[in-house]
């Protein structure tokens, strides 16, 4: 196989994957055809793609293809699509980016007062948080992470593309 | 200082602080905590009477008064509590950041909104082994509805010494054979006294529902005046 | 809009449309922009994905893009089944992982139904559950337990990361 349709194979496994791929991924399928330069042909790809309709992207570094930014006003139109959070999971949920790996009880902390009932769940529901492993501290509470689907809804790379505030940048928990 | 706040608006004693010290108009990191402190239970005064006021607004409340009465104390006295303010203060910066910084998230492009994420056909698969589509928060998930499910069984279990609409039929039926012809009052004809009010709301529940089917089923009238008045019965001929 | 921004509105159209998109489809569109000549466009696209991993497609003269047909003669991979693990087989695995060693008997319990071996076998099969020794009661019952595929799958180091209902709370019926 030569790079050009391994180019093409990798192209087309992104393209057609239920989920975005890790170069992980990609290497375990590219293996049985022999050694390549992967992060070359991502690039090539993504240069490929820059001026293009849709364009190569990655979030928690595991790639896929979105419609380009430019044609976001004109893609509105056709779609209607969002999320209903409540209040309560908005700010659980900015609180978990922020303050990743987060305990239900340093949330509440934050927020004031009890993390509502069904909160949780209902990030949970929509994949956005996850649970990671549990902080080794008295009681050992399980702590709480963003999922890719997160990143991947709001288009971000990884969690460090999130809006900054200037209230949290000197404050520590 | 007149304030119109409705507290079911506000998710918790920090948002309210919040929105207080918004009133102040100054920087939050310059507000003044005595104010603050005066303002709240100024809030949590007008309000105790009209609303139940949740454990979590009086327990700011009394961690205001405390902070209140420290700061009136004279200046040589005050060092130590600067902490406590300090706190409070920056835990009011702090989540008006999250606030802020929530708002900003959903401020951004979404998925499906602004843009589409691209999936299309393949004439090939890409893992050779099978595996199942399930996540993490799938499997939580299920094991909450399973949880609950357990629950909501135990509960019925727990009550079987209920009356059933079963029941409200056989009364009636006993109360015809007595009354004829006449309207009277239905729950007239229940027991007074009942071992538990749990019970005594089963057999007023069991019995209207009786009722109401023999209603529907042609055999008996019912008629109430007004709201809350006596509802009376009377055998259909 | 630009003849460039246009070509590009219509290839992220037909690359995010749930089915193929007829000329028309695609004009409807287009229409509120100007008057565009779309066989060219349509042309142009067909010719930039020529050698790639993947083509624009028509049939009934409707469009959509699929991955190239010359990457199958390299890929021999067996044809994928999605499977989606059934409602049995679900909470059968979130009973096991939740309460494991767990017996059949136990499971049966839990759920509030029977549990038939099927199930069991398959979630044995991907390897997600594995039998643990006997519970030392009449008739001495295999008890299950997760495996390692199981941990590996749905990334959890060790089993007690899971949460615990009472650190979610929820309000689920």
């Amino acid at each position: 196989m030569n790079v050009k349709d391994i180019k093409n194979l990798v192209e087309s496994l992104i393209f057609s994957a239920d989920e975005p791929l890790s170069k992980n991924d990609i290497n375990k399928i590219l293996l049985q055809y022999g050694k390549f330069d992967l992060d070359k042909i991502l690039n090539e790809l993504a240069f490929d793609y820059k001026d293009r309709g849709i364009v190569l992207y990655s979030s928690d570094n595991k790639f896929y293809f979105k419609t380009s930014d430019s044609l976001r006003d004109f893609l509105t139109i056709q779609t209607k699509k969002t999320k209903n959070l409540s209040n309560a999971a908005m700010e659980t949920l900015a609180i978990i980016s922020y303050h990743q790996p987060v305990t239900r009880a340093e949330i509440e902390k934050i927020r004031g007062k009890p993390v509502f009932r069904g909160t949780l769940d209902s990030l949970l529901e929509i994949k956005w948080i996850k649970p990671a492993g549990r902080r080794e501290t008295p009681g050992r509470p399980v702590t709480w992470v963003t999922d890719i689907d997160f990143l991947k809804h709001f288009g971000l790379k990884s969690i460090k593309d999130l809006p900054k505030v200037d209230e949290l940048e000197s404050i520590i928990l | 200082m007149q304030l119109n706040l409705n507290i079911s608006g506000y998710e918790g004693p920090l948002d309210l602080l919040l929105e207080l010290s918004k009133k102040q108009k100054v920087d939050i990191r310059k507000i003044s905590i005595l104010e603050l402190a005066n303002q709240y239970l100024n809030f949590i005064d007008q309000n105790i009477n009209q609303i139940k006021l949740s454990a979590d607004y009086l327990v700011m409340a009394s961690l205001l008064a405390l902070l209140k009465s420290k700061l009136l104390l004279p200046e040589d006295e005050k060092i130590e509590d600067e902490d406590l303010q300090e706190d409070l203060t920056q835990r009011l910066i702090h989540y008006a950041g999250i606030k802020k910084l929530s708002k900003k998230i959903f401020d951004l492009p979404q998925n499906g909104k602004d843009f589409l994420t691209i999936k299309i056909k393949n004439n090939f698969t890409i893992s050779s082994k099978i595996v199942p589509r399930v996540d993490l928060q799938d499997l939580i998930l299920k094991y909450l509805i399973i949880n609950n499910r357990g629950k909501t069984i135990k509960m019925l279990a727990d009550e079987t010494d209920l009356y059933s609409v079963e029941d409200g039929i056989k009364w009636l039926n006993q109360i015809f054979q007595i009354k004829e012809d006449n309207w009277f009052a239905l729950f007239d004809f229940l027991p007074r006294i009942f071992n538990s009010s749990k019970k005594r709301k089963s057999a007023i529940v069991s019995l209207l529902l009786a009722s109401l089917n023999e209603v529907s089923n042609g055999n008996l009238l019912l008629n109430q005046e007004n709201h809350f008045a006596k509802i009376m019965v009377k055998e259909r001929k």
